[in-house]
């Protein structure tokens, strides 16, 4: 996977997320403040212009540039827990010209840990964490078992689906949900829709 | 939704250019969104920066001023502001005496505020944050994010930037704001929800006879659905929280705080029923503000706010101040 | 309709006890519903007295204090008060120079006022009254009831308390309350209607893209209905309103008025159009206020009121206030 | 006609201004500011309690003292209108123990007389005035006819009523409903309409 792989994932990101801005607003409203589809539309905007901007030559600074540029334009907490995801993706894939998926595998499980740093969010928690995580295992799992690339991701994206799902009946520990107590489960915490939705689009790049 | 705006997109830098338009005295950067004192900052006082989701005014932008805060930092409605705005309000506040945060406890507050500070550190401007928690409804354990900032966060501002202007370091006036902090106490009721101009529609729906109690300033549903009734019952509601958490005694600086939407008329209906609260348990209302002034867009509904005075707060409270929205002694 | 109060019959009384525990400067007579300054008259200066429906807060009971009004008398919910009050207010104000009654232009106000002057005129105390009518969607002709008298008020009360504050003449108090309310135009939009408690339900339906122009400060409906626009066109139709009227030109003071259902938020956005509008017009907000000072209970919505300066009225307008609801230089 | 009738007709306004109080509410929402039915409400309720507190001697009493009362507690446009109202009529009875139908119309003329002097309305202004003078001439027409007092009385809340509908189309020209402009069209005017229950209630009063 070189540059133009993850510049065109970050794409299909910007414009999944801008489709699904208003359903991502909606599952923030009812446990959250309803600001988060409008929070990653501004983000995502933000990072296809810096791209087209100051095109990134490695898929290491196109990630890292994705992440800077979430931190300085999303606010929120999505804003400081994203961008240091893509951030910390980036930083672990260095300057190389092309990406394994064993590489890929290693800087999702680094923006995992950088998530959990910041956020100290556990699985089961109702966040971007109860996505990302079973993504990350299911992307190691593959990459162990030797699948394709098309198939990994696949599983990948699969894993952080069906771990937003699996956040409905959790009652929030994190974020603003928690303040709901009990009355937080029920509703699928927004940001693991978002990062089912950011993961699902791994596989739409692929396919291109 | 029918709203007094432009564009749902352009709500908070139009906004900023009204209050730029209207205050001579603030000096307004409507691209980076931050708000300062005209006047820029004084060598050898400890500057204020506070900031937070838009939505929320005249919190914080309508706080800065002499006695209060040096700079704010608005984000877009309800979303917390970003680590830019706070870097470059940090560095234009710095008088070489250091700079305070004041930081709502909300994740996406903490967590932009803490790499803002961060990278002042860096770049050697000091800087000591203060974590505003008053909030009553939510219970502090690991199975939440900790309460919320809510009406204290005016008390810490007001406080702690009068000790400011005295010329006292840093320490000392993080000091006082976590002091005011510990001594205040909040809890919120909403008759309505809110509507993000971004969502369009109401955060909630609330039946004709059914009200929110515990709700925060972000038009969240709060802990509980409950019937609607008299406002010396809500009243009530609120102050049992309050005085369950931190007994009220002695002499309590009150804030009766309307959430947008509710007339200044039924705000101080409400406030007889909290000094009437306050009489019965001992305490006083030694200084009191009715008003809106930590609102959650056009929600109908109130909060209370008390904070248990010392001499020393008192005198700090009865300082001038010269806000917008804040102003007495000069 | 979900209110925070305790009983329709007891609003109004239960909010005065409310702002008598909140304002020690004030003295509060619940039971005739009349705000004084707690310190009573002061011998040599003239009283000013106001008063009119409740539901407009912080008008009128707001606005007593230094530099502003010595008594209020509210009614009932947009009811005019009763001339017992009026003469009850006019004679604890009378400090020996005479009493300026600030009417507002409602034949309620206007008949209930003019009995109570007779009255205090029988008994002594001079009395001068002077109509505010300031309100240009209502043409003055045989038509109507003339003018309504809306945002204005808060100037007039302003800037001749200021005057009596310095011991001029009743004369003399009364000649710049008259020049202020010439030099002075409001117009008002409503984006829904406000709901009177005894009446307890909104007092007329706006569709989802509907607004009313032209509206007072009563719950009426305004004079059209029409689309709802941006910010910017609202404005300019109320400026258009003005403009027409009284040409905008140099120095200018204006309020940007929130019915009471309006976020500040949102009236800062308007702001920003007014002083765009302003300039266009080769005039200038000299001097500012935002927010919701003359409201209509929950109404959404907001008015403009423009007054062209003189040097006189800009001293008198920056001269000290110390009332719960405007204050500056003390 | 003695001082009862008068006390009857005064406690019979007050029960009826109650029970129609959200009548006349709504019909001054739609062209005013929604609170005429909650203003004579309390008026006549005091009304009831002053007479019951110091009961008057003669229907000249007890008109003046229903009159003030209103005045001193209604407020808005209709206290000092209808307060004025009941103290001419009052007054122009002066001390007589015994009131008759021709007395009473005097009276009623004298109250038009006091209303119009305040509030410089002329019928057609779309005001109380419209249901009063038309009363006032059918009572007038009634006692030169030498009509029974029961028929005259009658005519005349008859005629008030008739004059209260037929408010409806027209374009208020006084009182807040002026301010409407040709939208005050299509409404009946509130006033006018708590007046034909005014003299209604004297039919009442009559038949006791
Ligand atoms: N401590 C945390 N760790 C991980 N994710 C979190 C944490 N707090 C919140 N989140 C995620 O952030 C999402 C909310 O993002 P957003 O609405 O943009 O920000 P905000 O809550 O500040 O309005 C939540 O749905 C949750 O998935
Ligand atoms: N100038 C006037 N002359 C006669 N009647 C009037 C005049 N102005 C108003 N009214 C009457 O008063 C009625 C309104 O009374 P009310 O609602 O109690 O007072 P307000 O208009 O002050 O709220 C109107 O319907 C009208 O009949
Ligand atoms: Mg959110
Ligand atoms: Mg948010
Ligand atoms: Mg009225
Ligand atoms: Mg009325």
């Amino acid at each position: 996977m070189d540059v133009q792989f993850f510049v065109t994932w970050l794409e299909e990101v910007a414009s999944v997320v801008q489709t699904q801005r208003d359903h991502l607003t909606q599952l923030d409203a009812a446990i959250g403040d309803a600001d988060h589809g409008a929070n990653l539309d501004r983000g995502f905007t933000a990072v296809r212009q810096a791209l087209a901007d100051t095109p990134p030559d490695t898929p290491g600074a196109a990630l890292v540039l994705a992440g800077s540029t979430l931190i300085r334009r999303v606010g929120g907490a999505s804003g400081p827990l994203y961008g240091t995801a893509f951030r910390q993706m980036g930083k672990t894939l260095g300057d190389a010209p092309e990406v394994s998926l064993a590489e890929l595998s290693t800087a999702l499980d680094a923006a995992l840990a950088g998530v959990q740093k910041l956020g100290a969010a556990v699985e089961g928690d109702k966040t971007m964490v109860d996505a990302l995580a079973p993504a990350v295992r299911a992307l190691a799992g593959a990459v162990q078992d030797g699948a394709k690339p098309a198939d990994a991701i696949a599983a990948a994206a699969e894993a952080a689906a069906e771990g937003a799902r699996a956040t409905i009946p959790l009652q929030a520990r994190k974020g603003r949900a928690s303040y709901l107590g009990s009355r937080s489960a029920g509703h699928e915490d927004p940001g693991a829709a978002s990062t089912a939705l950011i993961l699902g689009a791994l596989r739409t790049a692929g396919s291109r | 939704m029918k709203k007094l705006i432009n564009n749902v997109d352009s709500v908070v830098t139009d906004a900023l250019t009204g209050l730029a338009a209207a205050h001579p005295a603030l000096r307004v950067d409507v691209e980076n969104k931050i708000v300062f004192r005209a006047a820029g900052p004084r060598p050898g006082k400890v500057g204020l920066v506070s900031g937070g989701g838009s939505g929320h005014e005249p919190l914080h932008g309508g706080f800065v001023g002499y006695g209060m805060l040096d700079a704010a930092c608005p984000g877009e409605v309800f979303t917390s502001p970003v680590p830019d705005q706070m870097i470059e309000a940090t560095k234009g506040v710095d008088g070489g005496a250091g700079v305070l945060h004041i930081v709502k406890n909300y994740t996406g507050d903490v967590l932009n505020f803490e790499m803002a500070a961060e990278l002042c550190g860096d770049e050697g401007v000091e800087v000591v944050s203060v974590l505003v928690n008053d909030d009553v409804a939510v219970r502090d354990s690991l199975y939440t994010a900790g309460r919320r900032g809510t009406g204290a966060t005016l008390f810490v501002e007001k406080i702690a930037g009068a000790l400011a202007e005295t010329g006292a370091p840093l320490g000392e006036v993080a000091r006082v704001a976590r002091e005011v902090n510990e001594r205040s106490r909040s809890f919120g009721v909403a008759l309505s929800a809110c509507t993000v101009p971004a969502a369009g529609k109401p955060t909630f729906e609330l039946g004709e006879s059914e009200i929110e109690l515990g709700i925060g300033i972000h038009g969240e549903p709060g802990r509980t659905r409950a019937a609607h009734g008299p406002a010396r019952e809500l009243v009530r509601v609120a102050m049992d929280a309050i005085h369950e958490d931190l007994p009220l005694s002695g002499e309590v600086l009150v804030l009766v705080n309307g959430m947008g939407g509710t007339p200044l008329l039924e705000l101080y209906i409400a406030f007889a029923e909290v000094a009437a609260y306050l009489r019965e348990k001992g305490a006083s209302p030694a200084r009191v503000l009715v008003g809106n002034y930590v609102t959650s867009l056009d929600m109908q509904g109130f909060s209370v706010t008390t904070c248990a005075l010392t001499e020393e707060l008192t005198r700090l409270w009865d300082a001038p101040v010269e806000t917008p929205a804040l102003r007495w002694g000069r």
